[in-house]
């Protein structure tokens, strides 16, 4: 067999695996494999009544006991909650998902609500987390990197 | 001339003056591979395809024979061989090399001795004073045909067979009587087609064996003689499975024979520790091992008598797949030393 | 996530231990065997069953071929919410195309460098 | 056509005659060996997806694509260097039902059939194997879809 091509694709192969594995900090990385329980975040006007709901929300999530680590964001429009469930919960997840829909829609009618049990979203909400303690980080990027956010939940097959 | 219901006595002893035996890399590290005369490191022996290094496994084998015995194509009048892939074409191609009058054989796994049944019944009535027979197989070629392709993922059962990659092949003279110390033939019988249901194309030896055993005792019934008479029966490629099987179904029959003069090429020709499963097999088996090994080991004055039997699967992949049971075929020749 | 590695792992090779039984027990060749296992994911997702087992054992029942089935019948649905009954036939390669396009492209490519061992 | 002739008396006792020299095929260790090596090769899926949906841009969901594409890509290397038929010979269905050995079927098959030329022999053979599989999975699929799709439409479900 021609040595020089396999080579190319051993180097290829290696080179997909090692790739761009810069861009997940330390505290999101971790948060896969241990509970990492991010704050709330509010991105726009943080009024005291926002910080008190999104609290609220997130308690309320929380007591769902399928499911461990909630993090809440609210945007301008709508308010992502994401959420992990507990392993030997997971044949339920499309059931849980529905239970939190409900009772959010219930409990808080006002506002329009995006859940997801994706470990994806889970991540970038964390990620964003992360980022908006960085000062240089403006409100805009944090309200562009929401609207990624909800497109990747919105993409879910 | 014929004796019994399907046997031939050669009385002018023809003899199996030169042979020319080639071999793949798997029968290099194999029991036997001190008695090949060229083996090949690679199994595409600097050919472009499987088919190619089959024919040339051929070649190489008929040269070696030839420079052996000091002949060229000018003194031999026939070609009988043949092997496993489909029309026989490796052989066919390479007697087109030759420019020799041939006679295209196939007899699966048996026609090593399907080929030299013929060529000493020519000689011992003159047909001619040199007959060139044979068989080859290579394993990745008769894979591509008869299994799946070389790289897939296959398992195999502990009853599957390895092919043998090699090509035996033997001039057949006719007897001038200053032959001693040569291999004579001396008698053949030609088997029947024997088909007992077995359909699994991974359990070959099963299916064979039952062949085997008609052929055997057809021949001693024949020849109005008994085992005894040979120090060594062997038979072409059976496997562990089926030469059991066949030793079981000739004690059945009461045919006196014993275990230790009871042997199998396809178990002789690979080591032990060798992933073959129950053993080798192929047209290739039994034309290398008696080309090499058997003859050599009879030169030495280990065996004085030896019955060949070659057994063939005559199925394809076709019949397989339309459930066809696996007709089964055996031809025995009797090899003695000319003293 | 650790809980994830494990539970692809046994599920996974159950599977693949039901293959092993159809081949040795009820003497199927390969191609029976696994074209038998995909006809069973895609009724297995007609009834509803494989995305929750999914959910469960994460690749544990998405690399054996058995998914095929699945996602084949998936995109197909999918499909068909949109496009009513002729989305079963335009949807079915929706989200399975990547497999069987992966495998062509490679084989190609394997077929342009390699020689095959014997 | 399968020609089921009524078999007769002799081909019985033989068949029962041969099994008894017939070597059992070691189903347990078979199987072990299957779940051993199919249960691994899931297990590098699910790392496969969890890396894809670190560092690129998918989800639980969606990872599923990536992570068989990049399955096929190792088994056309394995299969490549001779080395996916020994652990065939090894693992049995452990390595035939997991995807990889979808793409073993096919890329041995197009290896195998290069001396054959291009279009003849790779094109004509690649699906040797694994068509059946694409034949079944369609049709299958394509029944199951169609018969729940109307169930739907009917309002069954």
């Amino acid at each position: 067999m021609k040595k020089s091509h396999t080579l190319t694709l051993i180097t290829a192969l290696t080179a997909l695996l090692t790739s761009c594995n810069s861009d997940a900090t330390q505290h999101s990385g971790m948060s896969l494999i241990q509970k990492s329980d991010p704050d709330p975040i509010i991105l726009d006007e943080k009024t005291e009544k926002d910080h008190k709901l999104v609290a609220s929300i997130k308690k309320d999530v929380a007591k769902f006991d399928e499911l461990y680590d909630v993090a809440v964001i609210k945007g301008e429009e709508e308010i992502l909650v994401a959420y992990k469930v507990k392993h030997m919960q997971r044949f339920h997840m499309v059931k849980i998902e529905g239970e939190i829909n409900k009772m959010l829609e219930e409990k808080y009618p006002k506002e329009n609500f995006i859940v997801s049990s994706d470990y994806k979203i889970f991540l970038e909400a964390v990620e964003l987390n992360d980022k908006m303690k960085n000062p240089d980080f403006s409100e805009e990027d944090a309200k562009k990197n929401l609207e990624e956010i909800i497109k990747l939940k919105k993409e879910l097959t | 001339m014929l004796k019994g219901k399907q046997s031939w006595v050669f009385n002018n002893r023809p003899v199996i003056t030169a042979t020319g035996v080639t071999g793949g890399p798997f029968e290099a590290n194999g029991r036997l591979s001190g008695d090949f005369d060229v083996l090949f490191d690679d199994l595409w022996m600097g050919e472009d395809s499987y088919e190619k290094a089959h024919r040339h496994l051929l070649e190489v084998a008929t040269n070696t024979a030839f420079e052996k015995e000091g002949v060229t194509v000018e003194d031999v009048q026939f070609m009988i061989a043949g092997d496993l892939i489909n029309q026989i074409t490796p052989t066919s191609i390479a007697a087109r090399q030759l420019k020799l009058p041939y006679l295209g054989i196939f007899g699966a796994c048996s026609t090593s001795m399907e080929g030299l049944a013929l060529a000493s019944f020519f000689v011992n009535y003159g047909g001619g004073n040199y007959i060139l027979t044979g068989a080859t197989s290579h394993n990745a070629a008769v894979e591509k045909q008869f299994r799946y392709p070389t790289e897939y993922g296959g398992q195999k059962p502990p009853t599957a067979q390895w092919t043998v990659t090699g090509s035996g092949v033997a001039l057949v003279k006719a007897n001038q009587g200053n032959e001693s110390g040569k291999p004579v033939t001396t008698s053949a019988t030609i088997g029947k087609v024997i088909d007992l249901g077995l359909t699994d194309p991974f359990n070959m030896g099963g299916a064979m064996s039952p062949a085997a055993a008609d052929t055997i005792l057809a021949h001693f019934k024949d020849l109005e003689i008994d085992p005894s008479y040979y120090d060594l029966i062997v038979t072409g490629d059976l496997g562990k499975i089926g030469h059991e099987t066949t030793f079981g179904l000739l004690q059945k029959e009461g045919l006196p024979i014993k275990k230790e003069q009871f042997k199998d090429c396809g178990m002789l020709i690979y080591h032990e520790d060798q992933p073959v499963q129950s053993g080798g097999s192929g047209a290739g088996c039994s034309a290398t091992v008696l080309y090499g090994h058997l003859l050599n080991e009879m030169k030495k004055g280990t065996y004085k008598r030896i019955l060949v039997v070659a057994t063939g699967a005559l199925l394809s992949p076709l019949t397989v797949q339309q459930n066809e049971t696996i007709p089964c075929i055996a031809h025995a020749v009797s090899i003695e030393m000319n003293e | 996530m650790l809980a994830m590695f494990f539970w692809a792992f046994v599920v996974g090779g159950a599977i693949c231990v039901i293959g092993q039984l159809m081949f040795d027990v009820a003497r199927l060749t390969p191609a029976h065997t696994l074209s038998t296992l995909v006809v069973i994911g895609a009724v297995l997702d007609g009834f509803g069953l494989y995305e929750p087992l999914a959910d469960f054992a994460g690749a544990g029942v998405t690399v054996p071929i058995t998914n095929f089935g699945n996602t084949l019948v998936h995109g197909a649905l999918q499909e068909a919410e949109q496009h009513g009954i002729i989305g079963v036939l335009t949807g079915m390669f929706e989200i399975t195309s990547s497999g069987i396009s992966a495998a062509i492209v490679f084989a190609f490519i394997g077929a342009l460098i390699f020689k095959p061992k014997g | 056509m399968g020609n089921k002739k009524p078999e007769s008396k002799e081909v019985e006792q033989y068949k029962q005659f041969e099994k008894n020299f017939e070597t059992k095929r070691p189903l347990f260790k078979n199987c072990l060996k299957a779940f051993l090596v199919g249960g691994f090769i899931c297990m590098i899926g699910q790392a496969i997806t969890y890396f894809y949906i670190y560092f690129f841009s998918f989800t639980e969901q969606t990872a599923g694509n990536p992570t068989v594409a990049t399955m096929v890509f190792i088994s056309m290397l394995l299969t490549g260097f001779g080395v996916y038929d020994r652990l065939g010979q090894f693992a049995g269905a452990g390595s035939a039902v997991p995807v990889t050995g979808f793409g073993n079927a096919v890329i041995s098959a197009a290896i195998e059939h290069r001396t054959e030329g291009f279009v003849l022999g790779v094109g004509g053979n690649l699906f040797k194997l694994a068509g059946s599989v694409v034949l079944f999975g369609v049709f299958s699929a394509f029944v199951v879809a169609l018969i729940k799709t109307i169930l739907i439409k009917l309002g069954a479900i």
